[in-house]
Parts: C-alpha cells; structure tokens; sequence
C-alpha cells in the first residue's frame, strides 16, 4: 500500500509558478465577465488583459532578483526550472504581447477582436509559451507547446476570411505532424536514458559518451523536425509565408515573435548539451539546415511581390540567424542572440505595426494580396512621415 | 640690387594685372599704356641688371619657400647671372616694343584690354623661367609661357580654327612637358635637389647612363617649346593669332626657351657629347626642312615662322656642337630682326586688311615706305649680309660646324642659309616690288601710324648694329658658359669661306628678285610633285591629324561606349540578376498545396534520418 | 520466446511510418487526421512498453498526456474543418490551394 | 578645448534635428548660420592645431562596448584636419548658395545629417566607429540623390547604395579578422586604430586583410574596374549633391588608404603596389580617354575626377613621403577643384536646363566672368604650375619615380590626357561664336554665385603659389606614417621599398639647412 | 509463451486495420478500421501492465474521438465513394517505406544504457492506476493542470469557430449593413 505522502508546502515552492498562474486567471476572469454580461465594448477586454500582463510583467521582475541572488530555483518536484534563460524567455514574450495587445484598439472593425475569447485565449497562449519556457521536463513542454499552438490555431483563424481558415488548417495540420515528431523524439530520448527531464538526459547520454550514437541521432532528428517547424526552418517553413499573409498584420508580427523566442528557449534547453558534445554529424545537420534557411528565405523574399509574405521570409531567415547562434553555443552567443531577437523584435514588430495602420479594408479590384508593393510606393508622397518610421524599421 | 630683381620681375605681373582689370569693359587707352610703360621701366631694370652683370657679379635672391615635402625642399628662387641677363635684355626690348606696336595695332578690337593682360602675363611667365634659380621655377615659366600662349593664339575665340590652333599648341606643349617633367624627377632622386647650383655640382657623379636620359628628356622639353622636327606643326598654325602675339611669342621668347634650357644646362650636356651631335644633326635637319616648306608657302606669316623654325634649327646646332654663347648671340640677334619682321608683315597684314597671300599684293613701296626699308633691312639681316647682325651670329655657326669637322652639317646649312636668303627675298619681291597687284582686289593701302613705325625702329637699328657688340658680350657670357674659341688656323680657308658664302647668299637674292619680280604664277611648276610635298608641310600635319587625333577620339568613344557600359555595368547588374533568377525558379516549391508542405516536411526528415544512419554506421565501423 | 522492448520499438515505428505514409497519401483532411491519430497512437504504445521494462512510470504519463493531446487536437481540427468546410463546401485539398509564392 | 572635435560632429546632427522645428522658408537662414558656425568651429579647429608634433592631436575617448574594445575614439593629425575643415567649407557654400530647390527644408537637413557623417569619418580613430560613420555617410547621400536627382536617379541613388555597402561590408569582415588577430596576440580585444597599428603580423594574414580592405575602400575610390557607379551618381544628383559627393565623400576611400591600408599592412602595400599601379595608371588613360568622348558636360567632370583619384592613389602607393605628402595634398585639391567645377555645371544647369555641350557654345563672350573663372578652375584641373594641381601632381609622380621609372612616364600621360579632355570641353562650351539664340541673353554668374566661386578660386590659386601652411603639417604625419611602416615591415623587400625615413633625416635636413 | 502469440496476433492486426484507414477508398471502411486500431492498442496497454493507460485510452480514443470523427464524417457527407486525384504514389511509396527502413534498422539495434536510474519505480503490489494517480497528483499536476487548460482552450475554440457569428465576416463587410447590434457598439465607440 503506498504510505500517504506528505510534502511540505514550501519544498514545492509554489512561488515559481506566479508569472504562469496570472495570465490563466486572467483568461478565466474575461470569460466570465462575458459570461455575466455579454457585448461589453473590447476596449474594456484590452485593458484587463493589459492589467493582467503588466501583473505577470511585475512577477517576473521580482523573479529576476531572486534568480539573481539565489540562482537557478527548482520548483515543484523540480519540473519547474527557473533559471536565466527562462526568465529573459518570460520578459521578451510577455512584453511583447504587452506591445501587441494595444495594437487591437484600432478604430477599424476586426472580426476576431469582436469576440471577448480572443483576448481569453491569447492569455492562455502566453502562459502555455510560459510554461514551456520555464521547465526541462518534456511533457511540460509538450503540452505547453500545444496549449499555445491551439490557441494560435484559433487566433488565425478567428479572422474570419476565406484565405485565414486556409492558413489556420494547413497551419493545424503540419502542427500535428510536427507534434507527432516531438513525441516520437521524446519517446526515443526516454527509451534511451529512461528521462524525460533534460538535464538528467544529458547527464545520463554524457555518462556513456553517446555510445548507441545511431539512436541519439535519431531522437536528435525527430526533435529537429519538430522544432523546425516551430522556428520555420527551412524545409519546414511551409506554412509561414500563407500565415503571416493572411493574418491581421499585427498578429502576424507578434507571431514572427514571441513563438518562436518560446521555441528557441526550448531548443536552446534540447541542443545545448548535444552541441557541446562535438557530435560531428549534430554540427554538420545544424549548419546545413541554418544555412539553407538563410540564404533560400532571403532569395525568396527578393522575388515577393506582397509586403507581408515578405516580411515573412525576412523573419524565416532572421530565424535562420538565431539557429546558427545556438550552434556555436558560446555563452556570448547566447547573449547576443537574446540581444539580437530583443531587436528583431521590435523592428519586425513595428514594421507590421506599419502595415497595420494603412491597411485597406477591402482589396482594391486586381490585387491579389493584401499589401502589394505598388500600395507601398506612392507612400513617400502621401505620408512622409510614416515612411521615413517604416524605412527606419526596415533597415 | 635685389629691388632692380625685383622690379625688372613684377613690372609685367602688375601690368598684366592692371590691364586684367578692365578686360571686361570695352576698350580704354590707358589698360594699354600702363603695361607698356611698366614693361618699359622693367627693361631698364634688367638694363642696370646687365651692366651689374657685366663686371662679372651675379644677384642670388629667395623669396620664400614653395614646396617642402620630406627632403625635397623647393624654394621661390631667382638668379640673375650673365646668361639670364641678356635673355631678360631680349626679353624686356622686344616685348616693351611690341607692346607699344600692338596699342597700335589692336586700336581697334574690342577685348583691347584682354589682349594687354595675356601680353603682360605672358611676358612675366617669361621672366620667371629666365630668371628663376632651379628647374621647378623654370617649369613654372615653362607652363605659364604655355598657358599665355594658349589664351593669345586662341585670342579672336570666335574664330574655330584660332581656338583648334590654341588647344594643338597647348597639347602638343603638355607632350614635351611630361619629357621635361621625367627629366626633372630624374635630376632630383639623382642629384637629391633642384637647385641649379647643387645639381650642377653633383651632375659629375651620377653616372653617365642617367646623365644621358636626363639630357634627352630635358631636350624633349625644349624641342616641344622650341617646335623641332616631331612637335613643329603647332608653331605654323599658331600663326593664328594676332601678329603682334606671333612677333613676340613666336619669334623672340617662347621658342627661344628651348635654346634658353639647353644653354642653362650646359655642365649636364657637356658629360654627354653623342647626345649634343644628336642635337646638332637634328638642328640642322630641322633648319633644312623648314627653310624648305618656307620657299612655297603662300602665307605671309607661315613664311615668316618657319624662317624662324629654320634659324631655331641654326641655334640647336651651335648648342648641340658646345658652343653655347654662340647659340645665345645668334638667339639674341634673331630675336631683334625677327621682331622686325613680322611687325613689318603686321604692318602690311592692316595695309591689306588681315589678306595674307602675298601674291594678290605688290608695289607697296611707293605707299609703306616706311615698312618697305624696314622689312628689307631685317630680311638682309636674317640672310646674314656683311655689316648686319645676322652674318656676325649665323656665319659664326657655319664656322663652328666647320672647325668641329662636321662638314656634312655645313653643307647643309651653307644651303639653309642660301634657301632662307631667297626666300625671304621672294616675300620681300612680291610684296613690295612689281605691278600693284592689290588693285585688282579693291585693297587702298595706307602706312601703320607715325608712333608704330618710331616703335620698330629700335629692332632695326639693334638688326644693324648687334654684330658690333660680340666681343663685349664674348667676354660678359663666357663668364658663366665655357670658353671656346673659334677661329680658322689658316685665314685664306676662313677668308675663301666667309666671301664664298656671301657671294651665295648675293646670288640667291638676285635670282629670287628676278624670279619674282613680275609675279606671274607659273602653273607648270605648282604641278610638280616637290612643289606639292613642301605645299603640304610634307603632309605632317595630315598625318598627324589622321594617325593621332581621329583614332584617339575614335578610341575614347569604343572606351565609352563599349566598355564602360556593357563590360564593367552589365557585370555589376549581372551579379543582381543572379539573385532574382534563382529567386524565380526556386519560388515554384511554395506552391500552396498542403500535402507537397507536408511532403517537403518528410523529405527533410527522411534527408536527415539518411544522414544519421550513414553517420552512426560510420562510427561503428570507425569503433569496431 | 521473450517478447523484448525491441519488439514493441519495431512495432509502434511501423505504425509511425503507415501513419506518416496516411498524411502523406491522404487528399481529403479528414483522412489526414484520422493519420495524425495513428501517429500519436504508435508512439504511445512505445511508451507504455519502455516504462514497463524500465519499470517506471513517468513513461505511462506522458503517454497519458499524448491522449489529452490528441484528444483536444481533434476537437480543433474538426472545429476548423466545420468551418471551412462551410466556407467551401468541400473537405478535398485541392481548395487549400489560393496562396501562392 | 580638446572635446572640439566631439562638437564638431554633433553640432549639425543636433542643428538638423532641431531644424524640423524651422519653419519652411527661414529654414535657408538657418542652414547657412549653422553652417558658418561649423566652418568657424574647423578654423578654430586648424588653429588650435600645431603642425610640428606628427601624432594624433585633439584625442578624445570614451569606452562604448568595453568588452570587445569599442570605444569612441576620436583625433586627428595633419592628414584628417585639412579634410575635415574643407568638408565644413563645402557645406557652408553650398547651403549658402542652395538654388530654388523643392522641399528645401528637408534637403538642409540631409546636408547637415550629410556633413556630420563627413566629419565623423575623418576624426574618427576606432574601426568600428569609422565603419559606423562610413555607412552613415550613404544614407544622406542615398537621399539626396534619390529624391532631388535627375530622370534616372531611382536607379543610380539604389546603384550607389548597394555598391559601396557590399563593399563596406567586405571592409568590416577586414575589421573583424583583424580584431581577432589583435586578440590572438595581445589576449585583449580592441578596435582602436592606434594599438593596431602596434600589432606585427606575418605577411600572409596582411595580404589576406588588405585584400579585404582594400575592396572596401576601392569601391569607395573608386577604383577602375569599380567606377561605374559615380557617373550614374553624379549624373543624376543635383548640383549640390555632386559637389559634395566629388567634394568629400570620393577623398573616404584614399584617406581609409593611407589612414588603415598602409599602416596596418605596409608588407601587402608593397606587395600589391605594382598591380595597384598598373590599376591606377589604366584608371587614369582610360576614364580620360572616356571623358574626352563625352557629350555631358558634368559626365566630363565626373570621369576626370575618377582619373585624379587615379593620381592620388599613385601617389599614395609610392610609400615615401613626398608621394603620401603629394597625395593627400591632391585629395584637398580634388574637392576644391571638382567640387568648384560640379558647382559650375550647376550654375549652367540652373540657367539651361541642360548639361549637353552641344548646346552651348560661344559662352565666353556672353558669360565673360563665368568663363574666367571655369577657365582658371579648368587650368587648376589641368595642374598648371602655381596652382593647387601641380604641386600635388608633381610631389605623388615625384615620389611614385621612385618606385619605378616607366610606370611614371606612362602615368605622366595624365597630364597630357588631362589637358586634351578639358580643352575640349572648354573649346565646345565656350570658344566659337554663338549658335543657339537662347545662349544670347543668358544673364551671367550672380551675386550668389559669386559668392561661393570667388573663395574657390582664391583658395586654388593660393594653395597652388604658397602650399607651405598645408604642406608643412601634412608631410609631418606622413614622416610618421613612412616611419610607422618602416619599422613594421617584416619582409627584406619592403624594407628597402619603404624609405627608413630616421638615417634620411639627419642628412636631409642639414643638408636643407645649409641651402638656407 | 502465451503472451509471445497475443504479442504477435495483436500486432499484425493492428498494422492491418491502419493500413486499411490509410489505404481504403471508402471512408467508412477507414473510420472503422480505425477504431479498431484503437482498440487493439487498448489491448496491448493492458498487456503491458498500464491497465490504467488501456482504460483512459478506450474511453477517449475509441470514444470520444472516434464519436466526434464520426459525426465529422457525416457532416461532410463524405460517406460517399472517395474519388481521390492519387499522389504520385512513388514518391509517397518511398518516402514512406525509407522513413519506415530507417527506423526500423536503427531500433532494431539493441537498446541498452547500463546507468539508468528509474525515477518512479513501479512498486509491485500496487495497483497501477493507484501509483499512477500518486504520481500524477504530486509531480506531474503542473503539466495535468495545463492539459485540463490546454482542453478548455480547445473546447472555447471549437465553439467559437463553429459558432454561428462566424457565418457573417465582419472584417469584410462594410459599415454601413452593419448587423444591428453592432451598430450600436458602433455608436457607443464613436
């Protein structure tokens, strides 16, 4: 009979788990003021989830200073692991939906922004990428990554266009494969190290100097493919230019940003311990991959005729860029890379902002995307200024 | 003394400036008299200068510093020794004079003030390379000379052959130019200076390959100024200008700077004697060619200037075979009849209003009296006649040619002198002997003003009575130049030679009169093939225009047009294009189908399980 | 003779690889999930056996979580099907196919 | 007094931002005080500068990035002041003498963007911030092309960009390697131009780096095979745009030459001198012989400034003092002289509405101070004796002589193509009589004009009789650049190439001192 | 002995019914193929001794799942005779059959890491879904809370997708034939 086990409260140190805990509440209190009292304005939905973010935002400050006493604290059977890493991770994704969510105030009429679930689910979004930054055990980080793809799936598709459902689907269907590597490669991982929590894999994969290489590889690949996808690389970049086309800009630009910072926590976490144990084969599939990515998104962006599908590769490749930082794996190109998506962030983010002011209701006859270049280029006559923000942006 | 420097160097500058001044407005009597009258003080100047130094003492003064860069160390330098002495002496009389004379002539053109500042510039470059005490500041004249002389010949800039015949003048300079410029690079990484006095000095320790480059080159920039044979066509076109510029620049000065250079470096071409008989042979080629070309042509003025080429041929003799004071006297001689001569053409170019064909003239010498004794006195002068200057300093290079054992060079010039004889007396027949031609072309001559005449006077004294001064003027230059001493062991061979050439030269006068004093122009003679060689300069300037000027156009357009568009653009567009191509065809796989997504998604893992299991088999074998 | 893990590992990638053939092959979306499912289905029968013969449990949780997942997978992919399904009228691949570039 | 130079960069910076605020049509008043005060603030700048001391002066610097070495490193010395105080010269005359142009008040403030970019590249000390400055300099200049040009300047101001970045770009790979270098050697990172120039390195590593930098900078020059992109630009770009990009931004390539290239690598600089040579003297015949074919005036000036360059960087790869000395005396004469000349064109341009020879001619007589003036700037340009050309042409052919005996004489042609291109533009635009009727009553060079033209000229004709006070400091910083890569060079070749500048000068400069 | 031939009946049967889902024509055949599928994997949970894991997995899997696919088929009528544009077969032949190859050769090579340390040992005698509650509830309830999330997500999802708002796009519409209650919230915004 297995005796009751006791725990003490705080060994589980429930603290960890606040900057998660505030977005699901609050996700829960929208729902039900709309529950109670439905067709309230969205302007009062933007401030509460703005309330909420700036909660989570506060949480995650104090955070930094403990993790900067005490460093890295485990929580709750150490499935929760805040260390430096997920602590930048949480910042840069909670301010940037700090950023994205003001955006939906504009005064033209949104479908998705009618429905008060938006703002429910982007909340649970932004504490699934939470929870999957801020653990090394896979099956948290494999539900996260799926609460957040869902609810993702969703967003796109509550834009309510013919060509959004498209996206959404193909989006949702090579997330489920996706989703089916990971578990494969998560199987593989435990059949070999019998964990799922990462350090103990590298602890255990290190111990036997990665003797059944064949396997390991295997894993490593399956993990690859899923996150490839996640971050866009290239041969699975597929999805990335229909979305971000067909999306609301901003939401594109917040989805250039913050899933992918989320996945490249994740599989900085993964490949860390690999990339160190000079595993040639690892270094040589990375590089091939990075490269790929950079040079075919950038070719492609060159040929595209719709700003947004361009942006789109610029961010494929930009994605590109990180990867090839987390091959080195220096800790200064950890840094540099975090530094470097702060940026990117920001001017990605404004540059769709742009977008998302001049955006036309309905598509002028003959157009056949949202924002093709010849919309773009009488812009320098009719609004300097604008363009003078957009070219800063896009340098 | 360093004022009298001083003085005799800037009168012109300010002058030129003055007259500068007022080249915008219309005509004013005074921007021409002001010059005049500062050339005038700087010609007593470089007088006093002169008697200075006669008695042997010579003025060194240094403004400032030009260029110091490392250890080259260029100061604004000016020497006054017994050599630039009397070349400012030629310098100042015939420049004061033609100023003077051209108030005269240009009375009645509107840029009047313009042309004074350009003469007046023109005559201050002149001093600078006179006077200067190292070869930067001799370039500095050279190039300003040249510059003067662009803007005088391209004067009347309305005119295109005037402005075609300043820029061939300029350009076939900026050629010898450059041989100059080498010339003086080399001079200074050899000798480590510029200054006359320290390269003359460490001259004798180069060694002698690079002595002779240097004197080659240096030669190469006098024979572009002095117009020998390869660089002579501009000196005939220059004609162009007004005559006043052609009697100043092209007779007296500028050509003369050649002769000037060598004369100067004379230690450098003693170390190099072969180069000197080059020089020699090519003089005398020179005068023969020239004075060939000058028996046809039928422009007064052309005549004229290549009489001048010819004598200049006479100069690069005596230099070339050492005998530097000579080659300055006859410089200092020529200079003054020249002068005379092509102000008297000056003279009958107004008569005739600017018609320069000395057949349409004739009988003048009733209505230019005047004009008529003083062009007959110079022409005299120039066949070099007993009393007149020009035996004095011409013969005395036939003898130095003939006591230096080169008897083919006397031969030649021996005939030079003849052809020069005949043909300036065939000029001086035809225009002012004979029926009035003029008449049948409505032309009323009538003789210069009274002031122009009293102002060519002085020239046709100096033609006379500049042989007397040699012996002075021996002592005064040999001072600075070597000393050689030239006279015939036996005199019966001296005497025989100096008679037999006068009795020549007498001859060749006579037959040119009798020839030309009923100037009937025999067709028959023009036909024959000589007639039609010399007519066209030996088709040089032909030549010159057809292998040099259309294929370097012809060239720079294919550099234009081919190359730099298509080759270098189209490469730099081409590396674009690259980019954008692949761009297309790659651009096919984003067809929007889901399953080819999902497809390409297995292909990259399969790709990468492929890689994997080659990879661990690799180890494993490795391993095992 | 003992059945080893190697024998479930072998099973559940045959299963893997029929359900990746599924997505590839299939044309009409609903096909494809039904694939999506075995894939998630191979891996888990894979998990259950390692934490059997490792002896320990973890490997039973997260084949549990798979099920959630899958689970609430198909609820979204069958809300986004209804909806285009409305949209188009048809559930066949061809119509996903107005993007291009 | 030392953090002049921080000022000078930043005073227009700061003026142009400020100069949003100014309304549309005192905006031109503006622009002109600003840019005075500049020109005061070099002057200031020249005086406070004492030619004999040969190092840097007026240092200033801050760490930005410590851990990689960046710092805001700024100073200069005799090569970078005179560049600097023409630079501020320029934009002074030329906002003064701005023509009516569309949207005034935006290209005022691209100038000043412009000039403190120009400034900041020539006092800048550290690599990193000289790359950032570098890069800075073809936004503004992207701009005003791109927006005042001509027809085609979409193409030419997009052309010029991406040139001279991928070039640049090539250049920072340089900067990167040799930081690593640096690091590899002395265990600390830094960018600053003056330890580097400490650094040894062996001759393979400098041959691999001046390759690098020197497709940077030869873009930039811009080199023969890389030229093609500065007659689109100057054809396109306004008045003011040219004179300034001929002005200053040509004179970045040679300055980064002398200032990183010899220097850093001086055994690659006497490795790769020869073939540089041979680039040089085809850029010289061959853009001349192209200019003598063209029909557009500006085209002319535009190829004849590429084949000064061809001079200075003659002058530059003569590795002795008089060539250096001769060659960044050249860079000054180039802006002056060009930069005049573009500002000519510009003063037809405004009049005619065309740069095509064909349809003027006779000027002289209906333009007499116009002609004077073109005339004395077209015989500076030629490099006649007592102007600011020939004691520059004469001191880089001078020391390039040395080097090698035939490559001069065929350089030497320059002089003589020179001549021919430029005479026959003159005699096309302003000798003969007058054709075109409405060349008849063109009014002749204004007030304004005159203004900007007159201290050109006097400056070309000054600077040609009595060089001493730009001279004297410039081949001060030459002699410790000579000696900086004497003693650097490691192969027995290069030492012998570079003059040793130390034995030299003791006999040298008695010798001068006798002579006195 | 036994269980060496319920290993291998089970097996082949599970391969069979997917390939049947996967390669059937008609989409009933599949459906049910699949379900059976389920059922098998059901099977060999229980063999391997999860018997909680073979309960959740019917009840969810073959039930919920199938219940809502099933109703998914006859929405989209596609009871029908499938006639499907068949892909290049070889390429997905190939694909297929090389992903399948490799893995295949790779597991088949025998798993063994000596040092591992079971993290949650079964403990005999306890019946398996009271051990896996226990772990359940103690070191994995952060991720079962997030699953519970992660299912109301998609539960909202699901409704609001296929809720009846969606019929009428508002981004596309113009404003004037606004429906009425918008209207409203229109004029309040403004």
């Amino acid at each position: 009979m297995l005796e009751p086990v006791n725990i003490s409260l705080e060994s589980l140190n429930l603290s960890t788990l606040t900057p998660m805990l505030i977005p699901i509440i609050g996700a829960l209190v929208i729902l039900c003021i709309d529950l109670i009292k439905g067709g309230l304005n969205k302007s009062l939905y933007v401030m509460l989830s703005l309330l909420f973010l700036l909660m989570d935002f506060g949480s995650l400050v104090d955070f930094a200073q403990l993790f900067s006493q005490n460093g890295t604290m485990m929580g709750f059977f150490d499935v929760m692991l805040i260390d430096g890493l997920a602590i930048i991770g949480q910042l840069i994704i909670v301010l940037a939906s700090m950023l994205f969510i003001p955006l939906s105030l504009t005064s033209k009429r949104f479908h998705e922004y009618a429905y008060p679930e938006f703002y429910a689910l982007f909340l649970f979004m932004i504490a699934g990428f939470q929870f999957m930054v801020a653990t090394d055990n896979l099956i948290l980080i494999f539900v996260g990554l799926e609460l957040s793809s869902l609810a993702l799936y969703t967003l796109i598709a509550l834009h309510n266009r013919n060509k959004s459902f498209e996206a959404a689907i193909k989006y949702f269907t090579m997330g489920a494969l996706a989703a089916g590597f990971f578990s494969f490669g998560a199987m593989i991982l435990y059949a070999l190290t019998g964990s799922i929590e990462i350090n103990q894999i590298s602890a255990v994969l290190a111990a036997d100097e990665y003797s059944n290489i064949g396997f390991v590889l295997v894993a490593v690949t399956f993990l690859l493919a899923s996150f490839g996808f996640k971050l866009s690389l290239i041969p699975f970049h597929a999805w990335t230019p229909d979305v971000y086309e067909v999306s609301s800009a901003a939401l594109a630009g917040y989805m250039s940003v913050v899933p992918k910072i989320a996945a490249f926590v994740v599989a900085m976490r993964l490949f860390e311990f690999l990339v160190h144990s000079n595993v040639v084969w690892l270094e040589t599939m990375l590089y091939i991959l990075v490269v790929l990515t950079m040079t075919l998104a950038n070719i492609w962006a060159l040929v595209q005729s719709d700003v947004k599908r361009m942006l789109a590769y610029s961010s494929i490749s930009h994605a590109g860029f990180v990867m090839a930082a987390i091959l080195i794996g220096t800790t200064q190109s950890n840094s540099a890379l975090f530094l470097y998506w702060v940026l990117f962030a920001f001017s990605n983010l404004g540059a769709f902002a742009m977008l998302w002011v001049n955006r036309q209701k309905v598509l002028v006859a003959g157009q056949d995307s949202d924002h093709p270049f010849e919309k773009f280029s009488g812009l320098v006559r009719t609004i300097p200024t604008a363009a003078a923000i957009m070219g800063l942006f896009m340098l | 003394m360093e004022m009298y420097l001083y003085i005799a160097l800037f009168a012109p500058f300010v002058g030129s400036l003055f007259a500068a001044l007022f080249s915008a407005s219309p005509k004013t009597l005074i921007a021409g008299i002001v010059p005049s009258a500062l050339l005038f003080v700087s010609f007593l100047s470089s007088l006093v200068l002169l008697i200075h130094a006669m008695d042997g003492n010579t003025v060194h003064v240094e403004m400032m510093t030009w260029m110091a860069a490392g250890d080259l160390y260029i100061p604004y330098g000016f020497l006054v020794d017994q050599v630039s002495a009397t070349m400012m002496m030629v310098v100042t009389i015939v420049s004061t004079i033609v100023h003077i004379y051209s108030i005269g002539y240009m009375d009645h053109d509107k840029s009047f003030n313009r042309f004074f500042a350009w003469l007046s510039a023109f005559v201050f470059s002149m001093m600078i390379l006179v006077m200067s005490d190292n070869f930067a500041g001799l370039f500095i004249g050279w190039e300003g000379v040249g510059l003067c002389s662009w803007a005088l010949i391209g004067f009347w800039y309305h005119k295109e052959s005037a402005t075609w015949a300043a820029n061939e003048a300029f350009i076939m300079n900026r050629i010898a130019d450059l041989g100059m410029l080498i010339g003086i690079f080399l001079l200074y990484w050899s000798t480590g200076s510029l200054q006359y006095d320290t390269v003359f000095a460490q001259i004798g320790s180069v060694e002698i390959a690079v002595v002779t480059t240097i004197g080659i080159f240096l030669f190469i920039g006098a024979m572009g100024k002095s117009a020998q044979f390869p660089l002579h066509t501009w000196l005939a076109d220059a004609m162009e200008g007004p005559t006043p510029v052609s009697a100043l620049i092209h007779a007296a000065t500028m050509v003369t700077a050649g002769v000037y250079l060598v004369v100067r470096a004379n230690p450098i071409y003693d170390l190099i004697p072969d180069v000197g008989y080059f020089i020699a042979c090519l003089g005398a080629f020179v005068a023969m060619f020239a004075a060939s070309m000058a028996l046809v042509n039928r422009d007064m003025k052309r005549i004229i200037a290549y009489s001048t080429l010819s004598q200049l041929g006479y100069m690069f003799v005596a230099a070339g075979l050492g005998a530097y004071w000579v080659a300055l006297f006859h410089l200092m001689a020529h200079a003054f009849f020249k002068a005379l001569l092509f102000l008297g053409a000056g003279n009958v170019m107004h008569a005739m209003n600017d018609e320069l064909d000395p057949f349409k003239m004739g009988g003048l010498r009733h209505t230019m009296k005047g004009t008529f004794i003083m062009m007959t006195l110079a022409s005299v002068a120039l066949a070099g006649i007993f009393p007149l200057a020009g035996f004095f300093s011409k013969d005395l290079i036939l003898e130095v040619s003939f006591i230096e054992h080169h008897y083919i060079l006397y031969t030649m010039l021996l005939l030079t002198a003849g052809m020069t004889a005949f043909y300036s007396f065939r000029l001086v027949a035809l225009i002012f002997h004979g029926e009035e031609r003029y008449k049948l072309f409505g032309f009323h001559p009538h003789e210069a003003y009274k002031y122009m005449l009293i102002a060519m006077s002085p020239l046709a004294l100096l033609a006379v009575i500049a042989g007397a001064f040699k012996m002075t003027y021996f002592e005064m230059v040999t001072k600075v130049l070597p000393m050689t001493e030239y006279h015939i062991h036996n005199p019966t061979v001296y005497w025989i030679m100096t008679i037999g050439t006068q009795l020549f030269v007498i001859a060749c006068i006579l037959y040119a009169y009798r020839k030309y004093e009923v100037a009937k122009e025999d067709k028959k003679m023009e036909e024959n093939i000589g007639y039609k060689i010399l007519w066209n300069q030996y088709y040089i300037p032909h030549l010159y225009d057809e292998y040099v000027a259309k294929p370097y156009q012809e060239l720079s357009r294919i550099f234009w047009k081919d190359i730099d568009m298509k080759v270098v653009d189209a490469t730099v567009d081409m590396v674009a294009n690259v980019f954008y191509k692949t761009g297309e065809k790659t651009r096919g796989m984003q067809n929007g189908n889901l399953s080819s997504m999902l497809q390409w998604m297995v292909v990259g893992l399969v790709v990468m399980l492929a890689l994997a299991a080659v990879y661990s088999i690799a180890t494993s074998l490795v391993a095992g | 003779m003992e059945i080893g893990l190697n024998h479930y590992l072998v099973l559940s990638t045959i299963l893997f690889a029929i359900g990746l053939l599924g997505v590839m092959r299939r044309r009409n979306l609903l096909m494809l999930f039904f694939a999506t499912e075995i894939l998630l289905n191979s891996v888990n029968i894979a998990f259950a056996a390692i934490s059997h013969f490792y002896g320990d449990l973890s490997g039973q949780m997260f084949a549990f979580f798979v099920i959630a997942i899958a689970a609430s997978e198909v609820a979204v992919g069958l809300g986004l099907l209804v909806v285009w399904f409305k949209r188009s009228g048809s559930i066949d691949l061809e119509t996903l196919k107005s993007m291009r570039g | 007094m030392d953090s002049i130079l921080t000022i000078l960069i930043f005073f227009p910076a700061v003026a142009g931002v400020l100069g949003f605020v100014v309304h549309k049509d005192s905006i031109r008043a503006y622009g002109i005080s600003v840019a005075v005060i500049e020109f005061a603030l070099s002057l200031v700048l020249w005086m406070g500068y004492d030619p004999n001391v040969s190092g840097m002066q007026f240092m200033e610097s801050i760490p930005l990035i410590p851990e990689f070495g960046i710092s805001y490193l700024l100073g200069i010395d005799g090569i970078s002041l005179f560049i600097i105080v023409m630079a501020s010269f320029f934009t002074m005359i030329g906002i003064a003498t701005l023509g009516e142009t569309k949207r005034i008040k935006d290209m005022i403030i691209t100038l000043l963007f412009l000039q403190m970019t120009m400034i900041g590249v020539f006092a800048s000390l550290d690599a990193i911030l000289f790359y950032v400055f570098w890069e800075l300099s073809l936004v503004p200049m992207l701009y005003i092309i791109g927006a005042w040009g001509g027809p085609l300047r979409i193409y030419a101001s997009v052309k010029f960009f991406l040139y001279t970045f991928t070039g640049s770009l090539v250049m920072l790979v340089g900067m990167l390697f040799m930081a690593y270098f640096y690091q590899q050697a002395t265990g600390v990172w830094s960018f600053s131009l003056l330890e580097w120039y400490r650094l040894i390195l062996p001759e393979s590593y400098q041959l691999w780096l001046f390759a690098a930098f020197f497709f940077g900078f030869a873009i930039k020059v811009p080199m023969f095979p890389f030229h093609t992109w500065l007659p689109y630009a100057h054809g396109q770009a306004p008045t003011i745009g040219s004179v300034l990009l001929a002005a200053v931004l040509l004179k970045m390539g040679t300055y980064a030459f002398v200032r990183f290239s010899l220097p850093l690598f001086p055994d690659a600089s006497v490795f790769f001198m020869m073939p540089i040579a041979v680039l040089a003297i085809i850029m010289i015949i061959y853009t001349a012989m192209v200019a003598y074919a063209q029909e557009d005036l500006k085209q002319v000036i535009a190829y004849s400034s590429v084949s000064h360059m061809g001079v200075i960087i003659l002058g530059t790869f003569a590795l002795n003092v008089e060539g250096i000395a001769g060659s960044v005396f050249l860079m000054i004469r180039h802006g002056v002289v060009s930069g005049a000349l573009f500002y000519l064109v510009g003063v037809i341009y405004d009049r005619r509405h065309t740069k095509m020879m064909s349809e003027f001619g006779g000027l002289a007589s209906v333009m007499p101070r116009y002609a004077t003036i073109f005339g004395i700037m077209m015989m500076a340009s030629v490099g006649l004796p007592l102007t600011i050309n020939f004691v520059g042409e004469f001191l880089s052919l001078l020391g390039f002589y040395k080097q090698s005996h035939i490559m001069t004489l065929i350089a030497g042609i320059a002089i003589i193509v020179g001549a021919i291109y430029m005479l026959a533009a003159y005699k096309k635009v302003f000798f003969g009589d007058v054709t075109k009727e409405e060349n008849k009553n063109l009014p002749d060079v204004n007030k304004r004009e005159m203004l900007a033209l007159i201290p050109l000229t006097i400056v070309a004709i000054w600077l040609g009789v009595y060089p001493k006070p730009i001279l004297e400091p410039i081949s001060n910083s030459t002699e410790s650049i000579v000696q900086l890569m004497h003693d650097k060079a490691i192969t027995q070749e290069a030492k012998e190439r570079i003059p040793n500048l130390a034995e030299e000068m003791t006999i040298s400069r008695t010798s001068t001192q006798e002579a006195h | 002995m036994f269980e060496a031939i319920a290993f291998y009946l089970f097996a082949f049967l599970t391969i069979a019914m997917f390939y049947i889902t996967v390669m059937s024509k008609h989409a009933l055949y599949a459906m049910t193929a699949l379900a059976a599928g389920m059922i098998f994997i059901s099977a060999f949970f229980f063999m391997l001794g999860a018997d909680f894991l073979g309960a959740v997995q019917i009840i969810v899997y073959s039930g919920a799942v199938m219940a809502l696919y099933a109703f998914g088929m006859m929405f989209f009528d596609s009871t029908r005779e499938l006639k499907e544009k068949t892909t290049p077969s070889l390429l997905v032949f190939g694909l297929g059959g090389m992903a399948a190859l490799m893995t295949v050769i790779i597991v088949a090579a025998p798993i063994v890491s000596n040092n591992m340390t079971a993290a949650y040992p079964i403990v005999e005698g306890v019946g398996n879904t009271q051990a896996v509650g226990m772990v359940l509830f103690t070191k994995y309830l952060i991720p079962f809370e997030v699953a519970a999330v992660m299912l109301l997500v998609a539960m909202i999802s699901g409704i609001v997708l296929a809720g009846k708002k969606m019929d009428v796009s508002l981004t596309l519409v113009e404003d004037d034939d606004l429906p009425q209650t918008d209207k409203e919230n229109k004029k309040a915004e403004s």
